[in-house]
């Protein structure tokens, strides 16, 4: 797949919460095949504190308008330029970035995401549902205000919602949910992408009940691309690079 | 037409663009944004006598225009290099020049001599100024005698053009280039990264598990400028500049200052083409200017 | 309530905020803009034997993060301090520290001596760093003999606490932070500028009409938190850290990395009361991180 | 006077040619008295690159309306990213900076100013106007689109223009001009303000017909308000700050 680095324009800029914002983003042409998983190297203008691009995951694609989503929380100078951007305005992008969610032979899945997390599962449940996958989310919010577009998780399958002050759905966090707990062996494929401590927790449960487990990692990263190995994750294989080799990992070669 | 070979050693770079040892893979993760035989040269990732893992994550700090990195020379070592590396990038139309990074004497040389026997490979940049290995590195490159010692023990090892890169963690420079000229050199090249420091304030600790990393970007273009135009001013062999190059006018910047090619480290984690614009802007630069050799900039700031 | 007084040497600074020398002017400067008194400390402009015109113009060039200075040293010389300014600053209630510069050893003990005997300056901060007078200067700051010297010559001319600040233009900054240590300094401060050069490509000259400048500001910040942490794992005086902060948060990793007060410099160039609010950010950053007094986050880096 | 930082509101932004362009700006609160020859330190905000405050002349200033204009020419990374300015964004500046003009018993004075060195000679203009002197401009433009504003210098006195390439006024500099050539010896005071060869050049045809004349230097500022020593400018008193005891120098005090 043919990286590209492109100005999109900013269509929408959608504010979800008082952390999260939705950018819509739209392409001259048509957009190449982007895969779950998968993303993209951000330029931050106008910010003179800001030197690096930043990585946001594809939340969400419409091949139809040449669109894109990006689900993204504040929590940095970066992401804080980004919230004030306006439709018309220019972002350049590097993308597409990483390998992708494995789906082979999965009929049944389980998407577990936690806070800002959850971005790159929406993209992954579309995908997998479109694929006649048996989809179910397992979603885990700080509480109600963070709640992230709900009704189009639905529209992909069973979604199943945890917050931490129980002001939606079951009180706690996803590893305190039910689903958890008891009835991770009844998915063939567990995915996981939130707080690195969730991700581990699920990835040791999903092990023990010897369901496979991807899980999507974060780390910091200078180029997106390869070229810096600044971005490694320790496995059974050596250091790897999360942008090339990741983001996605099997649970199972991660050495946390 | 302007004319952009120049010279480094017995090397003829058609151009005196080229991406920096760490910066720039090994020249494949770049094919898809630009065309990788159009650079002078490719500087390849530090390569050293067997595999490394390099330094544990986080090895990645933004800093003020600038970054800290302590990858650490994670490479799958020479061997490795020979057999699966350069087999794939030996044929494209730009030089490859290793970057020979070591503990110990003994670890340069036996790199050395492996890349001596590779017929693509022209030229090596012996790395004596890698601030992010605990043994070596940039020992080599802040005590002198050492610095005399390894390059000596290379030049020995290697037949083709040996670029020696310097650090900039020390006082005299001109010491350092001197000392590396009279001990064998055919070129030098400088900057390697400044060391620093960044801190997380919230957590109260460093941000690279290292505690200390290797400063680039722009942030160290100035002092860049300045050392390079010292060690113009005090040898013989061309210089091969770098620190902070993000567009043409500052590559053109470092061959006024006396680098004979330049080297594009950081700038290709923003924009993976940039060198490619350096590139056509040099050219914009000496046609706008009336010089038909880009030859004459070198070293041609009026002081 | 956060306790924020912090000792250096003798002396108590009510907090560890303080503006550097070439960066404050005499402090009235900035009188409009903020309560001066509410300082630790007033590191005033570098001040000589006798009047200096510094250097020609052009004297500064803006960076990537940061500028180049080669103001050179511009005073009206100590006589004149004494007379003339003197009177208008020494009831400030925040220390009043000369730094002292000079070309010989004699022009430092010269200025030292005659400060010893004015009773409101506490404190003199010996600049053997300063990267822009042609004679001297740097060259103590990057000669540890020569350091040593002055420092002791110096010492027996001035009886009060005695700071000396250290160029970051050195190899081991640790070798000149124990050396001026062991030669009677009551406290070290560093960084002073980075050498650095600037260069305009249309008109092919150096910005400066010096060639070569200090480097400060920002860019320098990963530079100047690495040679506080090294200094602070060399020697048991304390350490007034600097070199780009912009913000309280900056301060606290200098004082984090060992700092037991820090100097702000290039950053009252563009926020005039910029050290006003990193002096309040101390404070708030203490009270919510449950820190009773600043003193507990001196070097307290966890590496 | 006191100095103070502040944050204006753009209220316009007017392009002139294809290089100059005219910031209107608007304080909440009074404005303190503006002296012509001053400026302020502009925050240029937006761009990675800049890192300084960038100095601009008073160009006029309106008490009733509470609001400043400034008459900026693009010609670098900080110039460039101001004209992008709209409507309702933050200007943020430290002024009032510097010396000002000087006219104690003036009664005919000649105002010279060439390229964006009007700049400061309209507010100029304005007040020796209102202080009953005989105000006459002689400016030079490149052509005929570089002009700026010429009914509101002429609201002010007579106006006389050269134009590089003769397409408006008298073709040449105002170097050129017969007011210049014979008539310098008819004003008690000259002032000027431009590229530094031509202010050089009035300053000696000035002193040479022994009118008083006063120039507004150029200079390289750090911080434009004397702490920092960056902007000096030779004279027969020794280096001057040019952002304190300037940027208006009486010519005769200059070593240029
Ligand atoms: C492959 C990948 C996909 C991602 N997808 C998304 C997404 O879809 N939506 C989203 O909101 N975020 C996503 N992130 C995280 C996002 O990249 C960071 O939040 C962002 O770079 C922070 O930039 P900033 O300038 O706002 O913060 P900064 O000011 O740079 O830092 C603020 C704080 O965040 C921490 N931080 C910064 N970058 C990272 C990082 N990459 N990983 C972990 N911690 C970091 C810093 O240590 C600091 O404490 C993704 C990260 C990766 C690696
Ligand atoms: C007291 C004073 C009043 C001024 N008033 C005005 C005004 O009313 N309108 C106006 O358009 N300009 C004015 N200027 C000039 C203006 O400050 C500069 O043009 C501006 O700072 C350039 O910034 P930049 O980022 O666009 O250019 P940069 O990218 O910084 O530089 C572009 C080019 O301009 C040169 N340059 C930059 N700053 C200066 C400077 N201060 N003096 C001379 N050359 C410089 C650089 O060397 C470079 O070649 C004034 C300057 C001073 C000192
Ligand atoms: C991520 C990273 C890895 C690097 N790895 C090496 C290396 O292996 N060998 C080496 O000699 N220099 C290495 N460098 C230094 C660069 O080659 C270059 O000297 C330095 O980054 C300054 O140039 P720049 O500012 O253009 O990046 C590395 C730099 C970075 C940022
Ligand atoms: C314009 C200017 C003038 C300076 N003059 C002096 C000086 O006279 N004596 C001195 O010891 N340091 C001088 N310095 C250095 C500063 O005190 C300080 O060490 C340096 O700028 C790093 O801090 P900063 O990045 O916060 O500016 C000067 C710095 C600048 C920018
Ligand atoms: S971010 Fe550069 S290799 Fe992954
Ligand atoms: S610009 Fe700092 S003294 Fe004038």
């Amino acid at each position: 797949m043919r990286k590209r680095v492109e100005d999109f324009t900013i269509i929408n800029n959608r504010q979800v919460n008082s952390e999260y914002y939705i950018l819509d983003i739209q392409s001259d042409d048509d957009l190449p095949e982007l895969l779950p998983g998968q993303f993209a190297e951000l330029r931050v203008d106008g910010s003179n504190t800001v030197f690096l691009r930043r990585p946001i995951s594809f939340y969400d694609v419409d091949y139809n308008n040449r669109t894109i989503s990006l689900l993204i929380q504040e929590v940095g100078k970066g992401t804080r330029q980004l919230a004030g951007a306006v439709p018309g305005d220019i972002l350049n992008m590097i993308y597409p970035l990483g390998n992708s969610f494995s789906s082979e032979g999965v009929t049944r899945a389980l998407l577990i995401g936690g806070g800002v997390g959850v971005a790159p599962l929406l993209f992954l449940g579309k995908t997998l549902k479109s694929n006649k996958v048996d989809v179910n989310f397992l979603l885990g919010f700080r509480n109600r205000d963070f709640l992230v577009d709900v009704d189009k998780f639905e529209a992909c399958g069973n979604v199943f919602i945890t917050t931490d002050d129980g002001t939606f759905g079951e009180k706690g966090t996803v590893l305190d949910h039910m689903l958890i707990k008891t009835g991770l062996k009844e998915y063939d494929k567990i995915y996981t992408c939130g707080p690195q401590v969730m991700m581990k927790a699920v990835a040791l449960l999903a092990e023990k009940e010897n369901t496979d487990c991807e899980a999507s990692l974060e780390n910091t990263m200078a180029c997106g691309f390869g070229a810096c190995l600044c971005c490694i994750q320790k496995t059974i294989h050596g250091n790897l690079r999360v942008c090339v080799e990741g983001p996605v990992f099997n649970t199972k070669e991660i050495i946390w | 037409m302007v004319d952009l070979a120049v010279q480094i050693g017995n090397l003829k770079f058609k151009n005196p663009v080229s991406t920096a040892s760490g910066c720039f893979g090994y020249g494949y993760e770049y094919e898809d944004f630009m065309d990788v035989n159009r650079l002078g040269a490719i500087f390849v990732k530090g390569t050293t006598g067997s595999n490394r893992e390099g330094n544990p994550y986080p090895r990645m700090a933004e800093t003020p225009s600038g970054m800290l990195n302590s990858v650490g020379l994670q490479n799958k070592g020479v061997d490795y290099f020979i057999s699966d590396i350069y087999p794939k990038i030996k044929d494209y139309d730009s030089h490859i020049i290793v970057n020979v990074s070591g503990s110990t004497i003994e670890e340069y040389v036996e790199v050395a001599e492996k890349l001596n026997e590779l017929e693509k490979i022209p030229a090596i940049e012996l790395n004596i100024s890698c601030p992010n290995v605990k043994e070596g590195g940039m020992v080599f490159g802040t005590h002198c005698p050492s610095a005399i010692e390894v390059t000596r023990s290379v030049r020995k090892a290697f037949a083709k053009t040996m670029i020696v890169k310097l650090s900039p963690n020390v006082t005299s420079i001109h010491e350092f280039a001197k000392a590396v000229e009279g001990a064998g050199a055919d070129a030098i090249s400088l900057i390697n990264t400044l060391l620093g420091i960044a801190i997380n304030a919230k957590t109260r600790k460093p941000v690279l598990s290292t505690v200390t990393g290797g400063l680039s970007g722009p942030a160290v273009k100035p002092v860049a400028l300045r050392m390079v135009w010292q060690a113009y001013h005090s040898v013989k062999i061309p210089i091969v500049g770098m620190g902070g190059i993000m567009n043409a006018t500052d590559a053109i910047e470092f061959i006024l200052a006396g680098a004979t090619a330049v080297q594009i480290g950081t700038a290709n984690f923003i924009d993976p083409a940039v060198s490619m614009k350096v590139l056509d802007g040099i050219e914009s630069y000496c046609l706008e200017n009336g010089f038909s050799d880009v030859n004459d900039l070198i070293g041609a700031l009026e002081t």
